[in-house]
């Protein structure tokens, strides 16, 4: 099981200190294995009950309504948002997690829809920017990306309104590196970095 | 009698809009997410379409098999692209990764992927040759071509006799544009043959035209409309072989189709801009004036050409004795597009380097060099240098040059992070593009404009709406710009900068035809001079007297209102061209990671007369930081093996974030003698520096040159390798 | 297409041969248009390959011998 | 995206037995931040998903007697908000060095850990070996990204996990279970990585049908440091050149016993004996640092286009050991 190389790298284990040694853990993991086997002896049945590839009842829940589609386990959220539920905000840009043009929050967390399958975000709170401006009720993000004019093209924008939604919920106080930090996850082509930082530093000074 | 009636702007004190800081009026769609673009049209019943593209960089392709995807249920049809048509004249070579061969339309785009999969191409992997760098490599293979050489003056006598002699290797790889929304479009039938096209374009006015011949039917069957658009950069004029393919798919089925290319193909594609290297000695008299420039570059823009052209070469800047030479490769690389300033960001690599490493070799101060050899730069504009020396002076202010100047690659910093200072020069066009709108106001004081333009992000509605407000004296809100379709009047593409200039100056000239007609009306009903009347928040005023409200003037049109036409460019002052532009970047280097941050960015921009401040600093931002990504991070990179565009993904395509970007300055130069050269476009220029002003700020710091562009910390630390000793 | 090509009597460009300058130029005055580029595309084919598999630009597509060249007579 | 069942198991008996059909062409979701787009590039093409974010005894962070078990669903967000982690610097310092609040919220640790390699070629669809005809496309083709170390042998892919090297230098196991209903083992981290000698091989010792359910970490001591220097080109989102863990125990200012770990700079992540023996016994200053960073890569054999990457690790060395032990100065 272990590969040679790495067991020739590794060598004789020369500590006397605990973090070399890990001593003990025999026991724990017993007992983890005792919990798991009960869970086994109850879940035997369940665990044939895997669905089926087909397209399916699938419920999801966006900004407070629940979407009632027929998809195939494959379809993610992204595409099942865009394509299926028709709220075209979030955008399909790279697919491979690295642009956050597809920000959503779920459960109250910026998260990649393109990362997730909407078979498996049922019964979560998602939130698209649809919902920052619906009924008549703007989030304050909306306005001070206009005012620090945060967009150009405007396809990166509405990722970007909902990850600094997101981490403003977390980081109310947040500082200039804070927000550089967190708001990392997000690209733009035209360059509306100054304004997203000036705009997300404004929010926090005011407590947003 | 009053002034004369010409179309101009008023004089600047007067503006209430004109030059002010405005928030864009789209804003509220694009930032909530409201805007529609073409990738978000789905009207019942869409198809989705995906592609099959062939991943050899040259191959034939001997097999092409659909049958298959078309026996999948869901999928509605199979496009065949010209290099995928084996029975068409020439048929089957294939010339670079990324070329379409098929399409597949399908009630969901899982489907369509699914089609895709199924379809058998098969190919004959040929010989490619994929290296834009090595003009050795390339010649042997017969890949080469010359594409211009030129001399002036005495160029061997001047370097015999320059007191300080330089010569050197640069270079800029290949970049894509990278949209972020990818070119694609939305077709669907509409009765009577009617073609309705939603399409990710800077050209609206022009698109009829390209899918109406390909098609056969008739351009005025044609609708185009482009609401939004998610990023261009200088790629988006054609219809494009995959806007016919939807098309086509379209008319097969009786369906929509929308197709968008995935971020691959968008890469691989859809347009990237050439590279550049050059070989080239330079020589100095005492004072710093250069004197000799002998130059040889050559780069790929593909397999055809499109390659950077012999002119231009050295860049800003001319000299006495000056001789170059330009040389094509073609390679099996995904052809070029127009990309933000074509091609300047690379001339001004290939030549400010230089500059700089000369001065970098006199022991002077790049600063002072670049000074000195300012009256060099006339020949492109007589205006430039006075220009480039204020331009200097508030860039190095804003920087802190003098203080913080070093020579190159001494007192840089203690530990292994090293700071440096750099700069370079760019001068770009621009001016009015070819503009018609109408204007439209309503007889109950509502104004209205038409225009078959586009905003590619640049601002365009808001830049037409202060227009017409600040004519009409109303306030923005009074203002409703209707634009980004060809059912409008026809209107330039967005290119070159001249997008504000066309669309400013038309809008002006038919709100002052309309303005002197209401002006006349107002003066025959109340009796007054109509030389003496101006519009004034919402009034018609003779002098400090309020005469009417724009809405009683408005009814003196009767029920049908009036409509104006505007047209441009045009000789009058309201629009005009060249531009020049000073930025300086400082930057840590880390020198035993090689990695580079930007501490602080500088732009000094001129561009004459600014319509809106707040969105022209966001040009000049957003071409900053496209400008750091091409500096320091973003390449395509071919591998030499699979002829691949290997890194054809967000991941390993490394673009800056928000972290990336350092404190970025920006300055618009705008004194009255700029405001009174009217608007000239602003879009490309600030994109051109930042290439070279960072590379002379790393070579500033680090004391050695690190020839290419964009500066990896592997670039880097080879670069201090060799310096040392060690190997390249 | 060879350098020798381009050396022969040159016609007219091709009417099908696009650059993103032809549509800069709407209501530009002759002495002002841009010329583009360098970037050319067949407006038939709406790529840079020709309807006959060869390339094309501005030698390329002036070549009056060439099967798909059209020109504006 | 190639077709397949979901299942959404409640426990890891129930997790186990999904995983095991199809012969084991099954596939763990957990954040989704790799495995989605595995799926959408047809990389992993599994006949059932298993999504096993639903199952309790996976999340959380616990104190044991002897020490902590993690479970393999602790987001990048549970890592730095846990309490009981909070000691462990070099693992926090990787979590917090993912700039980007969407990774954050939904990677986990089980995830990272079995990240699959970022190779373009792989990516690519060449396979984790990336050979053509026989060939391998890394050796002669662009690997700036690729091997220094390790890459002897036909794998010469970088192990893409952040947190591993710092785990292993924590001396962290990870818990195993399937792909029999009751099969658990606790490996060593280090011993969970392997380097694929043919094509049919993955990157770990995970046998179809297996998952890692919990990480175990050994209690910290007052006299434990550690800290993580990753090398970043971008500030952003990104991942790194090269990445060096150590961890230190450091009594009167003498360091006792040492674990130095690289990342990205071989197929698995690598433990350098030669680095930690220097410091053993020794006090840490910039010389000793610099010795232990030579050491490190004193055995690199760089690929054609990727020397510059023995300097970056060599760095990356250094400055973790001088990190942890709090002497770092300057860097980007």
């Amino acid at each position: 099981m272990r590969d040679r190389e790495t067991q020739e790298r590794y060598g004789p284990d020369v500590s006397r200190r605990s973090f070399l040694k890990g001593s003990g853990v025999a026991v724990a993991a017993t007992a983890i294995a005792t919990a798991a086997e009960e869970a086994l002896a109850q879940d035997k049945k369940a665990a044939s009950a895997a669905s089926s590839s087909k397209a399916q009842d699938v419920e999801l829940t966006i900004n407070g309504e629940v979407h009632k589609l027929k998809l195939e386990p494959r379809v993610t959220l992204l595409d099942a948002i865009r394509n299926d539920c028709h709220l075209t905000g979030c955008k399909e840009v790279c697919t491979t997690k690295n642009c956050g043009a597809c920000t959503v929050m779920i459960d109250g967390k910026a998260v990649y829809a393109c990362t997730r399958l909407a078979i498996a975000e049922q019964g979560k709170k998602i939130t698209t920017v649809e919902a920052l401006s619906a009924g008549g009720k703007v989030d304050p993000v909306i306005p001070c990306f206009i005012k620090h004019d945060a967009t150009q093209c405007g396809y990166c924008t509405p990722g970007f309104v909902v990850a600094t939604r997101a981490f403003l919920n977390e980081h109310p106080k947040a500082t200039l590196e804070e927000i550089q930090k967190g708001l990392g996850g997000n690209l733009c082509r035209c360059g509306t970095y100054d304004g997203v930082a000036k705009c997300a530093l404004e929010l926090a000074k005011g407590g947003a | 009698m009053a002034e004369e009636r010409k179309f101009g702007w008023g004089p600047r004190k007067d503006n209430v809009l004109i030059g002010k800081s405005i928030q864009r009026i789209d804003g509220f769609e694009k930032v909530s997410g409201k805007a529609q673009y073409t990738a978000d049209i789905n009207t019942p019943g869409t198809l989705y379409a995906k592609l099959l593209t062939c991943t050899h960089a040259h191959a034939k392709l001997k097999k092409l098999d659909v049958e298959p995807a078309k026996k999948i249920p869901g999928v509605r049809a199979v496009y065949i692209f010209p290099a995928g048509d084996l029975k068409a004249e020439g048929a089957g070579e294939i010339f670079w990764d990324g070329t379409l061969i098929a399409a597949v339309a399908a009630d969901r785009p899982e489907i369509a992927e699914d089609g895709v999969k199924a379809i058998i191409a098969e190919y004959e992997v040929l010989d490619h040759i994929v290296d834009e760098e090595d003009l050795k490599a390339a010649e042997a293979k017969g890949a080469t071509k010359a594409v211009g050489k030129n001399a002036k003056g005495k160029v061997e006598d001047a370097l015999k006799t320059a007191k300080h002699v330089h010569k050197g290797y640069y270079g800029v790889h290949t970049i894509s544009h990278m949209c972020l929304e990818p070119h694609g479009t939305h077709c669907e039938w509409k009765a009577d043959e009617v073609l309705d096209i939603h399409a990710s374009t800077q050209n609206v006015s022009g698109l009829a035209g390209q899918f109406a011949g390909p098609l056969g039917i008739d351009a005025a069957k044609v609708l185009v409309t482009a609401n939004f658009e998610g990023g261009g950069f200088g790629s988006k004029f054609a219809a494009d072989e995959w806007g016919i393919a939807a098309a086509k798919m379209a008319k097969e089925t009786g369906k929509p189709v929308k197709l968008m290319l995935d971020r691959a193909t968008e890469l691989k594609a859809a347009g990237t801009r050439p590279s550049g290297y050059i070989d080239v000695t330079l020589g100095a008299d005492e004072t710093g004036k250069i004197v000799a420039w002998d130059s040889h570059h050559w780069g790929s823009g593909g397999i055809s050409g499109g390659s950077i052209p012999v002119g231009g070469i050295p860049y800003v800047f001319d000299f006495e004795n000056r001789s170059r030479t330009a040389t094509q490769l073609n390679c099996n690389v995904g052809p070029t597009r127009a990309w933000r300033a074509p091609p300047h960001p690379q001339l001004c690599i290939l030549t400010h380097c230089a500059i700089d490493d000369l001065a970098m070799k006199m022991g002077k101060d790049s600063y002072d060099v670049f000074l000195t050899n300012l009256e060099q730069t006339a020949g492109t504009a007589a205006h430039l240098p006075e220009t480039y020396k204020a331009e200097m002076e508030i860039a190095a202010k804003l920087i802190g040059w003098k203080e913080k100047w070093h020579p190159h690659g001494k007192d840089a910093g203690k530990g292994a992070v090293k700071r440096g200072l750099g700069m370079a020069l760019h001068t770009w066009g621009g001016g009015a593009g070819g503009c018609a709108c109408n204007v439209k106001i309503h007889a109950d004081g509502s104004v209205e404009s038409f225009v078959g333009s586009q905003d590619i992000g640049t601002g365009t509605r808001t830049v037409i709406a202060i227009t017409l407000a600040e004519t009409f004296g109303l306030p923005l809100t009074a203002i409703k710009v209707n634009l980004g379709s060809n059912q409008y009047p026809a209107s330039a593409a967005s290119g070159g900068s001249i997008t504000v200039g066309g669309v400013s100056g038309a809008h002006r000239r038919a709100a002052q035809t309309a303005l002197w007609k209401i002006f006349d009306l107002v003066a025959a009903k109340y009796k007054v001079d109509a030389g003496t009347l101006a519009a004034k928040e919402g009034s018609i005023v003779s002098g400090d007297k309020k005469v009417c409200t724009w809405k009683q003037a408005s009814m003196l049109l009767g029920p049908m209102g009036l409509e104006t036409k505007g047209e441009g460019p045009a000789e009058d002052g309201l629009t005009s061209s060249r531009v020049g532009g000073v930025q300086m970047a400082d930057v840590s280097v880390d020198s035993e990671t090689g990695i580079v941050r930007i501490n602080k960015y500088v732009a000094v921009q001129d561009c004459g007369l600014i319509i809106d401040e707040l969105t022209a600093k966001s040009q000049i931002y957003g071409a900053v930081i496209m400008g750091i990504a091409y500096a320091l991070s973003e390449e395509r990179v071919m591998d030499k093996k699979t002829g691949r565009y290997i890194n054809a993904d967000l991941q390993n395509y490394k673009l800056p974030r928000i972290g990336d970007i350092g404190e970025i300055v920006v300055n618009i130069y705008q004194p009255d003698s700029e405001y009174s050269r009217g608007v000239i476009g602003l879009g490309e220029p600030p994109v051109i520096s930042p290439g070279a002003a960072i590379s002379n700020a790393v070579a500033n710091a680090l004391g050695v040159r690190v020839p290419v562009v964009p500066l990896t910390p592997q670039r880097v630390l080879a670069a201090l390798s060799k310096s040392k000793g060690g190997a390249a | 297409m060879s350098d020798e090509l381009s050396q022969l009597p040159q016609a007219e460009r091709c009417t099908n041969l696009l650059c993103k300058g032809l549509y800069l130029n709407v209501g530009q005055p002759p002495g002002k248009r841009v010329t583009g580029d360098g970037n050319f595309w067949c407006g038939k084919t709406q790529t840079i390959i020709g309807p006959d598999r060869n390339f094309v630009g501005d030698g390329e597509c002036r070549h009056t011998g060439r099967s798909c060249y059209e020109g504006n007579t | 995206m190639k077709n397949f069942e979901f299942a959404s198991p409640q426990t890891e008996a129930e997790a186990v037995g999904l995983l095991q059909d199809h012969g084991g062409r099954t596939a763990v979701l957990a954040g989704g931040t790799d495995l989605v787009g595995l799926l959408q590039a047809d990389l992993v093409a599994p006949e059932r998903v298993v999504d096993v974010r639903q199952i309790q005894s996976m999340s959380g962070v616990r104190r044991e007697a002897d020490g902590l078990w993690v479970g393999a669903l602790t987001t990048l967000d549970d890592v730095l908000a846990s309490p009981l982690l909070k000691p462990y610097l070099s693992l926090v310092q990787v979590a917090d060095a993912h700039h980007a609040i969407q990774i954050q919220s939904s990677g986990t640790l089980g995830g990272d850990l079995c990240h699959l390699p970022n190779c373009w070629y792989y990516r690519n669809g060449y396979g984790l070996l990336a050979m053509k005809d026989g060939e391998s496309l890394v050796e002669t083709g662009d690997n700036r990204y690729h091997a220094i170390l390790g890459n002897s042998g036909p794998a010469k892919f970088v192990n893409a996990s952040r947190f591993a090297p710092a785990l292993i230098a924590w001396g962290a196991k990870v818990r195993i279970i399937g792909p029999a209903p009751e099969q658990v083992e606790v490996v060593p981290l280090e011993y969970f990585y392997i380097s694929p000698k043919s094509a049919n091989q993955g990157n770990t010792i995970l046998k179809p049908g297996q998952l890692i359910s919990h990480i175990w970490l050994p209690a910290i001591e007052p006299t434990h440091v550690s800290a993580t220097y990753e090398v970043l080109q971008m500030e952003g989102l990104d991942w790194p050149l090269a990445t060096a863990s150590v961890t230190l125990d450091v009594e009167g200012g003498i360091v006792r016993a040492a674990r130095v770990v690289l990342g990205h700079v071989a197929p698995t992540p690598w433990v350098s004996q030669e680095a930690a023996s220097l410091l053993r016994n020794q006090m840490v200053t910039e010389d000793l640092a610099n010795a232990v960073g030579a050491a490190a890569v004193s055995k690199a054999t760089p690929l054609s286009n990727n020397e510059y990457k023995v300097q970056i690790a060599k760095t990356a060395v250094k400055r973790a050991v001088l990190k942890a032990v709090g002497q770092l100065e300057g860097g980007l």
